[in-house]
Formats: structure tokens, sequence, C-alpha cells
């Protein structure tokens, strides 16, 4: 009989690798430290993974001023590196974010999301305000939403009373004139007919039960007429949404698709989800990040993470620190009159000389907003570095949307820059220590 | 002349009348077992009922194998008093010096005619060992009663209570015991029942003799004789002695073994004369005969009872399941509890929420206290509102956790008493404070604090904070990006009911009426007093907002302002 | 299109206008270019002075508020919350002006009461401990929004119409007298003639600009005054600072909120002002001498209204200008039907009205009196929703199933927008995000739009007043409107909530691709 | 080892099969549990008043401290409990000294010295899973397991520091030491409704209800509980408040302990088994196959 790990730790023992950050590309750097038989411990509070949207952007904007957007990511990626922007792919070959996402989409895959994707290029998803969004890749249960796009096949999209995030007839209005033969319904959730108002995981959550599904497809049904596809809010289930898709799907006959809306959004739950528990059985040790009071760094360079609180005070001690924290809703950097800070080691950072530069007087402004592409300067190996180019600390890497010279809201390169960033920041440490220490002990 | 009991019609009058007296006393109070509504109105019985059932209950009781338990409960419970040893050694020493003490004087002195007599033929009063054991069980009794007294005195506090009945009954036992022993040290001391004695038994012939017997009496048995001039020598104590033996002896021990009497007879000796002269000895009798019919007559109205009730409650409980309680059966059983409560405060000593009481200093909370409470509602006489409040806080507090039930030395089913109380507060609009707290809406609550009907901030110290005060400070709830997570993790919000069982608003929502100001809106609505407190939103706000704690907050501050507020307007209280 | 009297202008001055000549019986049109308010009627504290501010300086103007704000605290008290007021002075602080102020009050009948720091500190537990003397005075604070929305909604009951986007582009004069006033639809471009007998021009910063259609010069300075809004109500009362009027010394609580201001800049053009980053940062920090919480408030808005000061002044920044009003008759200047009121303050916007039409009245031989100063402010629905809080509590009193809340931070309902939109088009307006926010709180909170704006979106899908991609138009300018009280007070909490806005309208929804270019 | 046992209020009269079964099978570790005269955890309380609940809890700290022992406690309510009042004693200097200057009239007083344990947390860090899996004689295998975690215990995570708050495995790994499966269902961290009994029973019973359906469409057998709260209301509750027609659906729940004690071989008698409201037959299939069934 094997043992299963327990869910204590070792306070001896000193990790390989220790990733601050719970966004996508903290998960993302603990998987593939994970998966390359690091020992791993990752700090992170719950944020991050929940405000993601479940698409997986890779880019589809640049330049950003000129809203140029492209079919072929792969290409975008060439034209900015003809361009010699200082964009942190440029320090990534395209081959490296190549495998990086294949990583990760095996990842998911195994764990219950498949995503789908098209080599070369970029698909086209509709959103719950009736945009059309270009992205790299999705999860199953948005692509027939594609396929319904591409060939505007009839298409009947359902809402739900007291949704106030979500309205079918948005969305069927909004893009009419590109595809007339898309249609709304609106139903009254099963079991919460009376309420004024429902919420995206609550409907997730009932959607887990086989009657519910049942009770929907017996409303949505008769209302079909000749619609090939169904899309539906992003609320099929957290944990089942395969078997809520195929279920839903052979009662209605039609596939059935989600729209991604606004958070609280329940493909974030969902990725949460997997990470949570899956990474932890791959060997990740997890703590939550309330319990992180601070980070230091030892003679020997290790940085020691002071965790706990009340009487008890732990350290846990690690080779090497990659930082994933995120912007300024991650906490990962912090930001009051006099201008913008990174809290946990103090980097400095790139960022706009005075508070005036932040913001442009237009919200849309086609440029993006100069202090969205503040952040941490890094080399090749992702290592914050200071103002003359030298890294800070041997042993510090930094990855995902903290870095400087991106603006991932505006190029549409979130997930794409914190997979990428994060697995570079992994293969650079293995680079740079692993080997190294190899040989050392050789 | 002194007259035995038997012999004085006076006193014969007395023993009828206090029997009487006792006897309609008890017969009263069992009446009222089962007429006394104790308990939800909605679960009264009538009376011939709530007979039957108490009557069947019995039958079925004696009938069936539980029986058995009858003389567990008796050896064990009644007679070696094994639930008080659970709790307090030195109360049950105290209670088995005054119950056995007092139980063996009854026995085997005042009923000595009946009970000794048949047991033992050869007794007499005076005789050993008999009269060392009358002076052994007076002891006890005493000692019992000065250490009961000295732990009444240690022990203050709001957990024990003595009511003047109490007192009485405390002061006519005393009566009793101190009259016995002064009685019989005043016989002791007495030349004339020396004199009586002398005339009765003595064969002894001339003054000679009885000088020796006098002289060895008064020197060894503590007589005191008013003009015995003649010179004490041994030879004479000796002839005494002899003379003794011979005619006394054999049914007088000698009054030392009295040990406790005789000392007293010596230290009466300065006032034996004159006390002889006044007959002081039957003096002493009337009080002592008479304070014991006293205590008879006064005993189904006092602590007492307990004597009767006690052991009733024990069988009665030890022998029933408490936690299947028979409603019919129930009253008049809660009644008799409430006789059997001797307000020995072990309750409330072992109560679990004691410390509430602590804090609050509402000693309803206790359940020596709620006894009282209870026998007020029962007893039908209108309790007031701002009392009854006070009475359903304290009801609601108790976590029915049995403990006092466990611990009670008489085995009154407490908890079931509790469960009745709480039951009848309800009835009357007093219910649990979640229960209460949704006669009105969030609105209603709103406008009786801007009516100025809730409690003021200032004239309630914990409604303010007195250590935390997240619900007034916008550092705590301004960082709130309104991303909803909180809604979506909510189980209350997600769960499954009619629109008329579910909550109101959302925990962003809260949030939001902090912001704006509207915190009496927030206090009072159904969100905060459904919240299952199951730290979901607080564990997953991306902004590290203490939801779930400002929601604990937010229901101290309702209770806090809205629980004086009456709530029954209409109602009959 | 005729008209007995056009009014130019929908601020608070012309809406009381409006209401002034309708009450008399004279019918009117008041057009406005923009929205209502749209001018400095909408960029102010929203502070009814009670005089206690003009005491030292300006004792005529401190009689006025004096007067003017205890009528429009008795007949227009559904706009008020009589909060009363303090003026502290903080070690450092003139010491003599200090010691003058009570006198000074007395000269002007204004009410005022010294109090020790240590009570001014118990009555508002956020001042400073540095607060040195404090005088409780009259000052209440006003919902300028509800002011107007009623004020022209009785002008309408009683027969007058109003225009919005409707913009004043030319006058035709003859003999001395504009006979027709052009005047252009700013979203549709149409332009029409309206016939008029008279002209009012209560443009306010722009009342220039009306003129000068006329050929008219009027002497007026622009001042920019910023303000900024806490993100929940941080004091009681109103706090003002005890010294000479500089900038950021009066502390204003609305509703649910406080507003700290302001500055005094002047500028060249009252058009497309932004507050800036500058301005922020000294509010901030003068306001935070008075009320030191001020420094790690957070703030959920900024804005800011330009002072039309008349008459020129050798002062830098405009304080030395009268803040009293002027009222000119262009009879010299050859235009016998035009009327000029600018200049005055919220405070006294009655008083103006009154003045104007008592000598429009005149010009046409009007006699009825004046009964604004006696007659209350009806209340009607439409323009009960700027009132913050009142949405949630009415809400929370009881509401049909399907009210549900469109905006979670202001508590904004389905049934307010419901009864803005049919009051939009009963003028035959078409309801937008921007005309709904201006009149209910609908994203006037924390998220400034991010949620709601996409949730009232949906809700006017549902209701069918947008179509097509109107609705990502619409969301574009809404947030635009919101953006420009935003851009200068992002950082700490605030940057987190913009953050949270652009990844979900640009990172998701990828909006700005559906904007076009400026 | 050597712990204060912290019953709680409802274990001795309403749920006596916890704490024998709890006895049981830490007997075999030779974990001695000591009894002390503890008041209310302080949780029913702190809905009304704060300062009581501090008071309640840091009773029974101040108790355990003067016997030098550190608290363990098989229900997750007086856990988190008295987690919280430790959290509020360390972090707020006021409220220690006046909790001490009340405890003083007892001669107690609080310090901070010892530590509180949950059950589960004792069974798999300070025996350790290798103990457990070693003392298992009788695997479970067939028995497919939902475990219930319980709120208190696990959230705040920054109060309380039981396990992930998110991703919480102590509890399947423990089940997966007796041989039983677990399964990984939606409503696995959710409330299971007990707070609520008495207050807003339909409330209530709908938590409860969709987390015995959810566990039920996950394919378990039972529900799994460490608490005493979460056990009755699965156990008792279900059992007295389902409708006639639909006891066919309840699923049944079975205390941690009394699992573990029957893969350890132990009697069905010490486990009190029988006093579980729902009879564990109803476990179905599952329950007979498993090896030596009864």
């Amino acid at each position: 009989m094997t043992l299963p790990k327990s869910h204590n730790y070792d306070p001896t023992h000193v990790f390989d690798v220790m990733v601050i950050g719970s966004g996508i590309a903290g998960m993302a750097a603990s998987l593939f430290a994970v998966n390359r038989k690091l020992s791993t411990v990752q700090a992170g509070s719950v944020g991050g993974t929940l405000f993601t949207s479940g698409l997986f952007d890779l880019i589809s904007v640049y330049p950003v001023g000129e809203k140029k957007l492209w079919e072929n990511p792969w290409e975008a990626l060439d034209a900015m590196r003809r361009d010699g922007s200082r964009h942190p792919y440029n320090r990534i070959s395209k081959e490296d974010i190549q495998v990086s996402f294949d990583e990760m989409i095996s990842f998911l895959g195994a764990s219950g999301m498949k995503l789908r994707f098209d080599q070369n290029r970029n698909l086209k998803v509709i959103t719950s305000m009736g945009t059309i969004k270009y992205t790299y890749c999705v999860p199953d249960s948005m692509w027939p939403g594609v396929e319904a796009y591409e060939t505007k096949a009839p298409c009947l999209i359902v809402d739900f009373n007291g949704l106030k995030e979500f309205s079918a007839r948005q969305v069927a209005t909004t893009l009419r004139e590109e595809w007339p033969a898309l249609r709304s319904l609106r139903v009254a959730f099963p079991g919460m007919a009376g309420r004024d108002e429902v919420f995206a995981a609550h409907l997730a959550q009932a959607l887990e039960l086989s009657e519910t599904r049942i009770a929907l497809a017996r409303m949505v049904k008769p209302e079909l007429g000749d619609a090939r596809f169904v899309g539906l809010p992003a609320v099929l289930g957290i944990k089942r949404t395969q078997t809520i898709i195929a279920h839903l799907g052979r009662l209605l006959g039609v596939p059935v698709f989600e729209i991604p809306m606004m958070p609280a959004s329940v493909p974030g739950f969902r990725l949460k989800e997997i990470f949570d528990s899956e990474l932890p059985q791959k060997g990740l040790l997890r703590l939550i990040d309330k319990r992180v009071m601070s980070v230091n760094r030892a003679e020997n360079g290790n940085f020691l993470l002071n965790i706990g609180g009340n009487n008890e005070s732990q350290v846990i001690q690690a080779r090497s620190v990659i930082l994933a924290t995120g912007r300024f809703m991650g906490k990962g950097l912090l930001s009051d009159r006099q201008g913008i800070f990174e809290p946990l080691f103090n980097l400095p950072l790139h960022q706009p000389d005075n508070r005036t530069a932040w913001h442009h007087e237009r919200f849309l402004h086609p440029a993006g907003h100069p202090i969205n592409s503040a952040g941490v300067d890094v080399d090749d190996s992702f290592r914050p570095v200071d103002a003359e180019g030298r890294p800070i600390y041997d042993n510090l890497f930094a990855a995902g949307t903290i870095l400087a010279h991106q603006d991932w809201m505006r190029m549409k390169c979130g997930s794409g820059l914190a997979i990428a960033t994060a697995y570079a920041a992994v293969t650079a440490f293995i680079e740079n220590f692993m080997k190294q220490s190899t040989r050392e002990s050789a | 002349m002194i007259k035995t009991l038997l012999e004085s019609t006076f006193l014969f009058a007395c023993l009828y009348m206090a029997l009487g007296i006792c006897a309609l006393g008890i017969l009263i109070r069992i009446a009222r077992w089962f007429a006394a509504d104790i308990g939800p109105r909605s679960a009264v019985i009538p009376v011939w009922m709530r007979v039957a059932a108490a009557t069947k209950g019995f039958v079925a009781t004696v009938f069936s194998l539980r029986f058995f338990l009858f003389f567990k409960v008796l050896v064990l419970d009644v007679m070696l008093q094994a639930r008080i040893i659970k709790t307090d050694l030195s109360r049950w020493i105290m209670h088995i010096f005054i119950f056995f003490g007092f139980m063996l004087l009854l026995l085997m002195h005042a009923l000595d005619e009946l009970v000794t007599k048949k047991v033992f033929p050869e007794y007499y009063s005076t005789l050993a060992p008999f009269q060392q054991l009358r002076n052994v069980f007076g002891l006890m009794v005493i000692v019992g009663v000065a250490m009961a007294i000295y732990r009444r005195v240690r022990q203050r506090g709001p957990m024990l209570i003595t009511r003047y009945a109490d007192r009485y009954a405390v002061i006519i036992l005393a009566v009793i015991m101190i009259s016995g022993f002064l009685v019989e040290a005043s016989k002791i001391t007495s030349e004339s029942v020396f004199n009586r004695m002398m005339k009765d038994f003595s064969s002894a012939g001339g003054p000679a003799d009885e000088d020796a017997i006098k002289a060895f009496w008064s020197g060894e048995y503590g007589t005191v004789f008013a003009d015995f001039k003649t010179p004490v020598t041994p030879e004479l104590i000796a002839r005494g002695k002899q003379l003794n033996d011979e005619s006394c002896g054999s049914c007088h021990a000698p009054t030392k073994t009295a040990f406790i009497s005789f000392p007293v007879a010596r230290a009466l000796r300065p006032a034996a004369v004159p006390m002889d002269r006044i007959q002081a000895d039957v003096i002493l009798y009337y009080v002592h005969v008479l304070a014991c019919f006293a205590g008879l007559a006064y005993l189904p109205f006092s602590k007492f009872f307990h004597i009767i009730t006690d052991p009733l409650t024990m069988i009665v409980n030890g022998m029933s399941d408490k936690k299947k309680v028979n409603q019919a059966g129930a009253m008049p059983r809660r009644a008799m509890e409430l006789d059997a409560c001797t307000n020995c405060g072990t309750c409330s000593r072992y109560c679990s929420v004691a410390p509430v009481f602590r804090m609050t200093g509402n000693e309803t909370i206790l359940p020596s206290h709620k006894i009282r409470t209870i026998r007020s509602l029962s007893s039908g006489k209108k309790t007031g509102a701002d009392e009854l409040r006070k009475i359903s806080e304290g009801a609601f507090i108790c976590t029915s956790c049995y403990r006092c039930t466990e611990v009670c030395p008489t085995g009154i089913n407490l908890q079931d008493q509790w469960f009745a109380s709480k039951e009848l507060l309800a009835e009357k609009g007093y219910p649990l404070p979640h229960v209460w707290m949704k006669q009105f809406n969030a609105s209603e609550w709103s406008d009786r604090i801007r009516a100025g009907e809730a409690t003021r901030e200032k004239d309630v110290d914990t409604i303010k904070g007195r250590y935390y005060n997240l619900t007034a400070d916008s550092d705590v709830f301004a960082p709130c990006i309104q991303c909803q997570t909180c809604t979506n993790v909510c189980p209350v919000v997600a769960a499954q009911t009619d629109r008329k069982d579910a909550v109101d608003i959302t925990p962003q929502k809260i949030m939001n009426l902090l912001r704006l100001g509207l915190n009496d809106l927030a206090m009072g609505s159904r969100m905060v007093w459904d919240c299952t407190t199951c730290y979901q939103c607080q564990e997953h706000c991306p902004q590290g907002i203490q939801v779930t704690d400002i929601i604990y907050e937010l229901k101290n501050k309702a209770y806090g302002h809205f629980k004086n507020i009456d709530r029954t307007a209409g109602n009959d209280s | 299109m005729r008209t007995q009297v056009l009014v130019i202008g929908g601020g608070a001055t012309g809406t009381a206008v409006a209401r002034d000549l309708a009450l008399r019986g004279v019918q009117c049109i008041l057009v406005e270019k923009g929205d209502l308010n749209s001018g400095a009627s909408g960029g102010n504290h929203g502070l009814l002075h009670s005089g206690g501010r003009y005491v030292t300086n300006d004792k005529e103007a401190a009689r006025e508020c004096k007067l003017e704000g205890d009528i429009v605290k008795r007949l227009m008290p559904q706009c008020v919350e009589d909060t009363g007021g303090l003026f502290v002075a903080v070690r450092g602080d003139d010491e003599k002006f200090i010691a003058d102020y009570p006198s000074h009050c007395a000269e002007c009948g204004v009410p005022c009461e010294a109090i020790s720091p240590q009570e001014a500190r118990e009555l508002e537990p956020t001042l400073s401990e540095n607060v040195i003397a404090a005088y409780r005075v009259e000052d209440a604070s006003v919902d300028p929004f509800k002011l107007t929305l009623l004020n022209i909604s009785q002008a309408i009951s009683l027969g007058s119409r109003r225009l919005r986007s409707t913009k004043v582009i030319g006058f035709d004069i003859h003999n001395k007298k504009i006979e027709r006033v052009l005047v252009r639809n700013v979203n549709t471009g149409n332009e029409f003639h309206i016939e008029v007998e008279q002209v009012v021009n209560c443009a306010g910063a722009w009342a220039n600009q009306i003129t000068g259609l006329a050929g008219i010069e009027v002497p007026i300075q622009y001042s920019k005054g910023t303000l900024l809004v806490t993100n929940d109500r941080i004091n009681y009362r109103i706090i003002n600072r005890l010294r000479k009027p500089s900038d950021a010394d009066i502390l204003v609580p609305g509703g649910t909120v406080s507003i700290i201001g302001t500055t005094s800049t002047p500028v060249e053009d009252p058009d497309d002002i932004y507050p800036t980053v500058e301005e922020v940062d000294l509010i901030v920090r003068e306001g935070a001498v008075m009320v030191p919480v001020l420094e790690r408030s957070r703030f959920v808005r900024a804005y800011c209204g330009v002072r039309p000061l008349f008459g020129k002044s050798g002062g830098s920044d405009g304080r030395n200008v009268s803040r009293g009003f002027a009222l000119l008759d262009h009879s010299k200047e050859n235009v016998d039907n035009l009327t000029t009121i600018t200049g005055g303050k919220l405070t006294t916007f009655r008083l103006m009205a009154e003045k104007t039409v008592d000598l429009v009245c005149r010009k046409m031989g009007v006699t009825a009196p004046c009964l604004t100063r006696t007659e209350p402010l009806p209340t009607t629905t439409g323009g009960q929703w700027t009132e913050p809080g009142i949405s949630p509590k009415r809400w929370m009193r009881s509401h049909e199933p399907d009210d549900i809340m469109i905006c979670e931070c202001e508590m904004v309902t389905r049934r307010a927008i419901d009864e803005i939109i049919e009051s939009l088009k009963g003028h035959n307006e078409k309801p937008g995000l921007v005309d709904i926010c201006m009149r209910t709180r609908l994203g006037r909170g924390a998220c400034q739009g991010a949620f709601c704006g996409m949730r009232a979106a949906a809700y006017l899908y549902e209701r069918g007043e947008l179509t097509g991609r109107e609705g990502i138009v619409d969301i574009g300018k809404f947030f635009q409107e919101r953006w420009k009280g935003i851009h200068s007070i992002l950082w700490g909490d605030q940057l987190i909530q913009a953050e949270l806005m652009e990844s979900i309208h640009c990172g998701l929804f990828d909006e700005e691709l559906y904007t076009p270019s400026r | 080892m050597k712990f204060a046992f912290f019953k709680g209020c409802k274990i001795p009269y309403y749920l006596g099969q916890y704490e024998t079964s709890t006895r049981a099978v830490l007997k075999p570790f030779g974990v001695r549990l000591v009894d002390l005269e503890f008041n209310c955890c302080g949780y029913p309380n702190r809905d009304l008043y704060f300062e009581s609940f501090v008071l309640s809890a840091a009773r029974n700290l101040a108790l355990a401290e003067k016997k030098k022992l550190d608290i363990v406690t098989p229900c997750k309510c007086c856990y988190g409990s008295l987690k919280h009042a430790v959290h509020y004693l360390h972090e707020n200097e006021k409220l220690r000294r006046d909790v001490n200057a009340v405890l003083a009239g007892e001669g107690l007083s609080w310090k901070g010295t010892i530590q509180v344990h949950h059950l589960l947390t004792v069974l798999c860090d300070d025996i350790g899973l290798p103990a457990i899996y070693a003392s298992i004689v009788r695997p479970l295998g067939g028995l497919t397991v939902a475990a219930h975690y319980g709120c208190h215990a696990l959230r705040p995570s920054n109060v309380v520091h039981f396990d992930d708050p998110l991703a919480p495995s102590i509890f399947e790994d423990l089940i997966a030491a007796t041989g039983a499966k677990t399964v990984d269902w939606p409503r696995r961290l959710d409330c299971c409704g007990n707070p609520l009994l008495g207050k807003n029973n339909a409330l209530s019973l709908s938590l409860m209800r969709t987390k015995t359906s959810d566990a039920a469409e996950s394919g378990a057998d039972c529900i799994c509980t460490a608490c005493t709260y979460c056990q009755i209301q699965f156990d008792a509750v279900q059992s007295a408040e389902t409708p006639e027609d639909q006891r066919e659906s309840m699923v049944p729940a079975i205390l941690y302990t009394q699992l573990l004690g029957l893969s350890m071989g132990l009697s069905e008698r010490s486990l009190g088994i029988s006093r579980n409201a729902l009879s564990i037959e109803k476990l179905g299939p599952a329950w007979k196959l498993l090896p030596g069934a009864f």
C-alpha cells in the first residue's frame, strides 16, 4: 500500500521553488515546476483565477495604438519581434511559447477541462456584450459557439430571469446584422423561479444535479425551432462541466455552448477548482497567502517565507522564488499618490514619471493607458533587474502580468503571457540552478 | 409535672393538628402538581388526562422491568445520595449528616415507642447505647446545619437563592435540635427529675443512702442539688456508685454518655437550681416537641418538602427516559420538580453557558435562576415585557447540553423544563432572537431605530464595539470592488427555498449598505440573521474583506439595538 | 416653434427662471446644449451656504446667503439635508481671522456659536487633533440635481418645454429685437428656429458665447474648481476651514458620500475641462490638514465646474472677484429683449431667477408677483432618484419581485431606471446610460460603472431601448463620462477598481476595438 | 500523547457515539484523553455577544492551560470557536486584559501557552497516517464515501489553520486509510445547514438536501463527518425531517471515528454504530460487500 502524502509538511525541507501568486501565472509556474519534479511551494490568495473568463488568449492586437487585429497570433508575435518591442514575449522563443501552451493544455485536458484551438488562427468567440473576441483557445464548453458563429447557423441563445449580467436579447440584437439566424429566449431557472436575482455560480452548482438539467431542457426544447446550436451564459457547472454539456446536448438534440461573461465568472471558478485540487496531487504544497507574513533572504541566498499567525510562526525555505503576484488586483503592485511599488521585494519598477502620465483622458484611448505597461523589468532569464539591467537576485524570477512593457488587456495576451513567462522562469531556474548544482555535486 | 407526649392531651391535640396541616399541605401541593400549567400553552392537557397519564406511567413502570430500577434509585440516589457525591463531596457530607441524623432521630427517638421498642425490646431512652446515639445523631444534624449555613455564607452570589420559607425552616430545625439537647441537659441537672426517679426506682433505704446516691450523681452524673450539705467523701461516692449500679444502672446509663448534653449540663450548672425551680426541663420539652410539630406542619410549605418531593422526583425521573417526554405526564412532573428543587445551585455551577452570565450579568441564564422564573411564569403572576425579554434571553442562550440535568442532586429533568419554557416564551412572543428578528423586516427595524425606540449606542457599551468596530470602519469595507464573489460563493443565497424563506439581500449588498451609511438597514436584514457563518465569503474575498466577521458584528449590534424594543405590542404577555 | 420666453441654459438658474416664469403664467422653452446641470450647477459642492463663508470678505453675499438659504430650507426641504456646519481653524491659521469671526457673523446676521475644539471633535470625530478653534453655523447640503430636476418638472407641468442637446447658434435681430433664435440639435444636427418675445441667457459660464451671437461682450472670467468625492461619508456636518477662502477648505457630506474641495484655477475656455492630478493631490493634501483621514480615504470621483465670475480682477485665482451675481439688461447694447444672468452661487439661485424674471416681466408688461419666494417646490417622480440612499431604502421596504438592482454600489433598481426612461421618453428623448446616470445614482458608486454599465445596457436591450450595436457605443460614452471623473484619482483601491473595469471591458469584451478612434 | 478532551455541549446527550468511538479509536494509538470541567465553546453566543463568546472559549483554554494540556476536540464548531478566541485574544490586548480580569475571579488566566487541535489533525499529524494505515485490519474496500469538511474548522484559514481552505485533502487522506473510496463532489466544502436549525428550518434543510442530493449524484454511499453538528444534521435531522415518500433518497452519515474504528476491527458496540439514527444497513449493497460484514 502506498501512503498518500500528508497534508503536513516537513519544516526542515528546502524547496526548489517558491511560487508567490495564484493567478494563471502562479498556477502555470507551479505546474511547470512540479512537472519537472522540482519540490515546489506556492503561496497565493483566492483571487486570480476566479476573475479569468475561461478563454486563453495568446495575442490578437498589435500594435495597440493601431488596434490591428491578427487572425494568426504567431504572425503578430513575428511583427512584434521585428519591431524590437520590449514585450516579454520577445524574450521567449516561439517554440517555447508553443511548448508551454501545450503543457498547460494537456494538463487541463487531463483534469477534465479540454481546450480547443486552431494552431495558426485565433478563434472568434461571442461575448455577453455581443462583441466578437479573438482568442487563441477556448474550453470545450465554448467550442460549439465558435463553430456556430463561423457558420452563422441558426442558433438560440437562452438567458435566465434575474441573471442581470447576461441578456440573450442583447447578444442577439447586437449580432443580428451579421448573424440573422440568432434568436433569444428567456426562461426561469429551474428551482429559482421566485427569485429576484440569480447568480452565475449558484446556477452552475444547481446544474451539477441532473434533475436541474432535465428541467431546464424541458423548458428550452419546445422553443428550439430550427436552431442547430444553443448558447447559454457560462454557468454550466464547476466540477462536471463535460457531463453537463453532454447531458444537455443529448436532451436538446443540438450542441450546447457557453458564452463568456463578466465576473464572477464560472469558468474562472472551474479553473480554480482544477488548479486547487490537481496541483497538490502532483506534489505541490499550497499555502494561503493570508498566512504568509513576509519574505526574507537567508545568508546562503535561499528565500525564507514566514508563515503563520498568532503564536505560531514557521519558516519555509526555498532556493528560488518566482514572483507571479500579478498587477494591482492581485496586489503584486501597490499604488499610492506618489507612484507604484512592488511590496514583497521592493523591486525597482518601470513606470511613468508622474501620475498625470498614468492614464489618458479617454478611457478607451486606442493607445492604452501607460500605467498598464508599467511593471517589473527583467532580463532574458526573467530575473528582475535594476536600472543598469543587472539581476537583483540571481534566484528571483518574475512571471505574468507583473512584467513591464505589456498591456495584456489591450493586446489580448493575458493568459499567454502568464503561461509563457511562467514557463520561461521555471526553465531559467532549471538552467541556472539545477544544472549548476548537478555540476557541483558531480 | 411532666407528661410524655402520649399522656398530654394538649400535645396530642397539637400533634394531630400538625399532622392535619401537614397532610392538607401535602395534598394541596400534590393537587397543584396536576393543576399547574408548566410549559407551552399549546400543550395544555386537561387535568384528568394528566392524572391518568401519571397513573398510567406509574402502573406501567411498576409492572415492567424498569421497576427494578426503583430499588437502584432508592438505595443509590435516595439513601446514599449518589447524585450529590458526583459533584460535591462536602455538600454530600453535609447532606448525609442532616439526612441520616434527622432520620435516625425521627425513627429512634421521636418515634421510639413505635420503632425502636419494636426493634430493640430492651430499649430505654436513657440506656447506652441509645443515649450516645441520640447525641451522635443530634450532633450530626447540628454539624450538618452548621456546614450548610457556612457554605451558604461562603458561596455568595446569585447562583444560590434563599427564600424566607427556607430561613424559617432552618430556624425551626435549629430550635428542635438545640431545645432537644437543652431538654436533656436540663434533665441531667434537674433535682426534681432526680427525686422523681428516686421515688420511682430507688430501693435505697435511708437518707444516708440517698446522700450517697446524691453525692455520686452530683459528682459523676452532673445533677445539681439545691441544698446538699453532706460532706462528700470517697467512701460516700463509692457507696453511691454501688447503690446506683444496683438500682439505677439497669435503666440509666451514666449521663456522661450523652456526650453533648452532659457538657451542656455542666455549663448550665450555675443556673441549674433556678432552672429546676421553674421546671425548665418541662418548658424546654414543650418547646422541643412543639417545634417538632411546627416543623411537621410547616413541612409542605418549606424547603423541607423536598424530603418528600426529592425521593419522588428521583424515583420518577430515575425510572423514566429523560429524552422521551410524555406531554400529559410532563406537566405534573414538572410541577413536582419545581417543588423538589432545593435551590442548591449545583446546576448553575456546572452550567455550560455560565460565562455568558458573567459577561452580561443576566442571571436568568443560570439554571437555578431559571427554575425561579419558571415558577413565577407558571404562577400566573403578570410578568412585565422587560422581564420577559430578559428571561427569554436567558432561556435561549441555553445550549441544551443536559449538563444541569446530569448533575442535579435531585434528579430533576431540568432540560425538559428549559425546553418547555422556551416553547412557552416563544408562544408569548419572546422566541429565539433569530426568530423575533424576522418579525419585522429590515426597513421596519430601521424605522424603529429612527423613531428612537432602539437602544442608543451610548447606552450600551457593547453596541459600539468595545474591541472591534468593523461596521463603522470604512477601511474595513471600502476596499470592496463589487465583484460579487462573496455572493456567488454564499450557500444561503444559493439555497433553493420559497420566496418567503429566501434571504432579502446578498453579502455584497451588505457591504454597499455599510458604505452608504445604511447600517441600520443592514442590521435587521434576513441575510444577516440567516447567515450560516460558513466563512466562504470571507475566505474568497479577493480584497480580504472580513465579510463574515462583519455579519457577526451586525448581529451583535442589531441584538443590542433591538432587544429592548417591545415586539409584542397587542400580544398578551 | 414659438414661445414667449426662451431660456438658454439648463442649470440651477435656468430651470429656476423657467419655474418662476411658469408660476407667473408665462410660458417658456428652455434649451440646453448638453444635459441639465452639465455646467457649474452640476460641478459644485452641493453646499447651501449659511453665509458664514462670506462674512469676512463679502458681507452682502453673506446676508443674501442667509436669507436665501432659509427660503430653500423651508420651501425645498426635499432637496436639502440640514446637516449644520462647522468652521474650524487648525494650528497655524490666522489668529486674527479667527478672533474676528463671530463679530463679522453678527454684523451679517449669520448665526454662529463658538464651541471648544474638544466639542468640535466630539461632533466630528474625523477632525484633526490640531483644531484650535471652532464655530457652529447653519450650513446645509443640497442636491443640485434634484433641485434642477424638480424646478424644471414644475415648469413643464405648467406648460413650459425643455429641449436638451439643443444649442443656440444664432439670433435673428430686427429693430433691436431678437425675433427668431436658430438652434441645432447636437445629436442629430437638425437646425430649426424658435420665435421668441424674450430671451433669457442663463448659460452661466457660456453666457458670453450667447451674447456674442448678438455681438455683445460680457466680461466674464472662468475659474475652474475641482472637487473630490469619497467612497463613503466621513463627516456628519459641513466642515469649513476657518480662514480666508482657499483651496480644499470645505468638506460637504452629501447623503452617502463626502465631497472635498475646491480649487480655483483661471481657465480660458469653459469647455473640455478635467480635474488634473495636481489639483487632486493639492486637495487631498490640504483637506487632510483639517480632516486627516482624507489622506488615506478611497475617492470614487473627481469632478470640476467652471464658475463664471462677472467682472475683471487683478487677482490671480479669481477668488477676489465677487461671487455676487450680475443681471444684465442688454437694452443698452441695443438688443431690447435679451437679458443675461450670470455669476452668483448655488445658494442664491432662486433669488437670481426672481430678479431676472422681475426684469423680464417688466419688459413684457406682466405684473404677476413672484411665487417662488412663498410656494413650496413640489416633488415629482423622476426627480427623486438622485438622492443617495433613496433607492436602497425604498427597495428594502418593498419591491416587486422582478425589481432587481441594476447598480449594486448605489443600489439603483430597475424601477428607478424605468421611471427615468419613461420620463425621458415623455420628452421624446432617447434614454441612454449617461442620461440615466445623471438622474439616478447609477454608476456613481465604487465600481464607477464597470458592472452596472453592463447590467444597465443589458436591461435597456431587454426593454428594447437599444438596438443593434448601440449598446456598445452607449456604454463607451457612459464609461467616458465616468472616466472623466476618475482618471485623476486612480491610486490604491480605485486603481484596482479601474483595472478590473478595463480588464472586463477591454480585456474580455474588446470594447475599445468597437469604438471609433477620435 | 495526552490531551484535554473538549466534547462540547452536544456530544454527551445527543451524540454519545462520537465520544465512545473517539476514545475507542484513539486508545490503540496510546492517546490519553483527560476530561476537564469545560463549558460551552462560546460559538452559540457569538451571534449575540462577542465578549461572552470570547470569555466562554477563554475559560476553556485557561482550564487546559492550568493542566498544561493541549486541547483536542472532535467538533468543528468548537474547534473554530476556540481558535477564533485564541486569534482575538492574541490580536486585541484590551480584550485579553478584560477577559483575564474576569477569569482571575476563578483563579484562571489565559496566556496562550497551549494549542487547540481538531481530532482529524491529531490523527493525521500527531499519530500520523503511517500509524493509521498500520492499524487497519479490515479495509473497507467497496465503500464510496463523500467527505464532508464542515465549515468552521476550515475557514477562515488565517484563524483556524486547519488545511488548505480551498482544496483541503486531510479528510480524504484519512478516509483513504480505511480502504474506502472518496468522491470529489461539488458541494464538498459547503455548509451542512445545522447552524440555521431552529432559526430558519426551511433554509437549514434546503442546505442539507442540496448536499445529500449532490453526494448521491456523485456516487457516494454515505457522507462521512467529523463534526458533532454536521453529524447531527445529516443523521438525526435528516432522519427526522425527511418525508415518508423521499426516504429512499436519504444518504446516511457516518462519523469518521466510526468508519476508522470499523476498519480497525473495533466492535460496533464500542463505536456506537447502532446509535446512529440512520441505520448503517442503509448503506446498501456496498456495506454488505465489505469483507467480514455482519
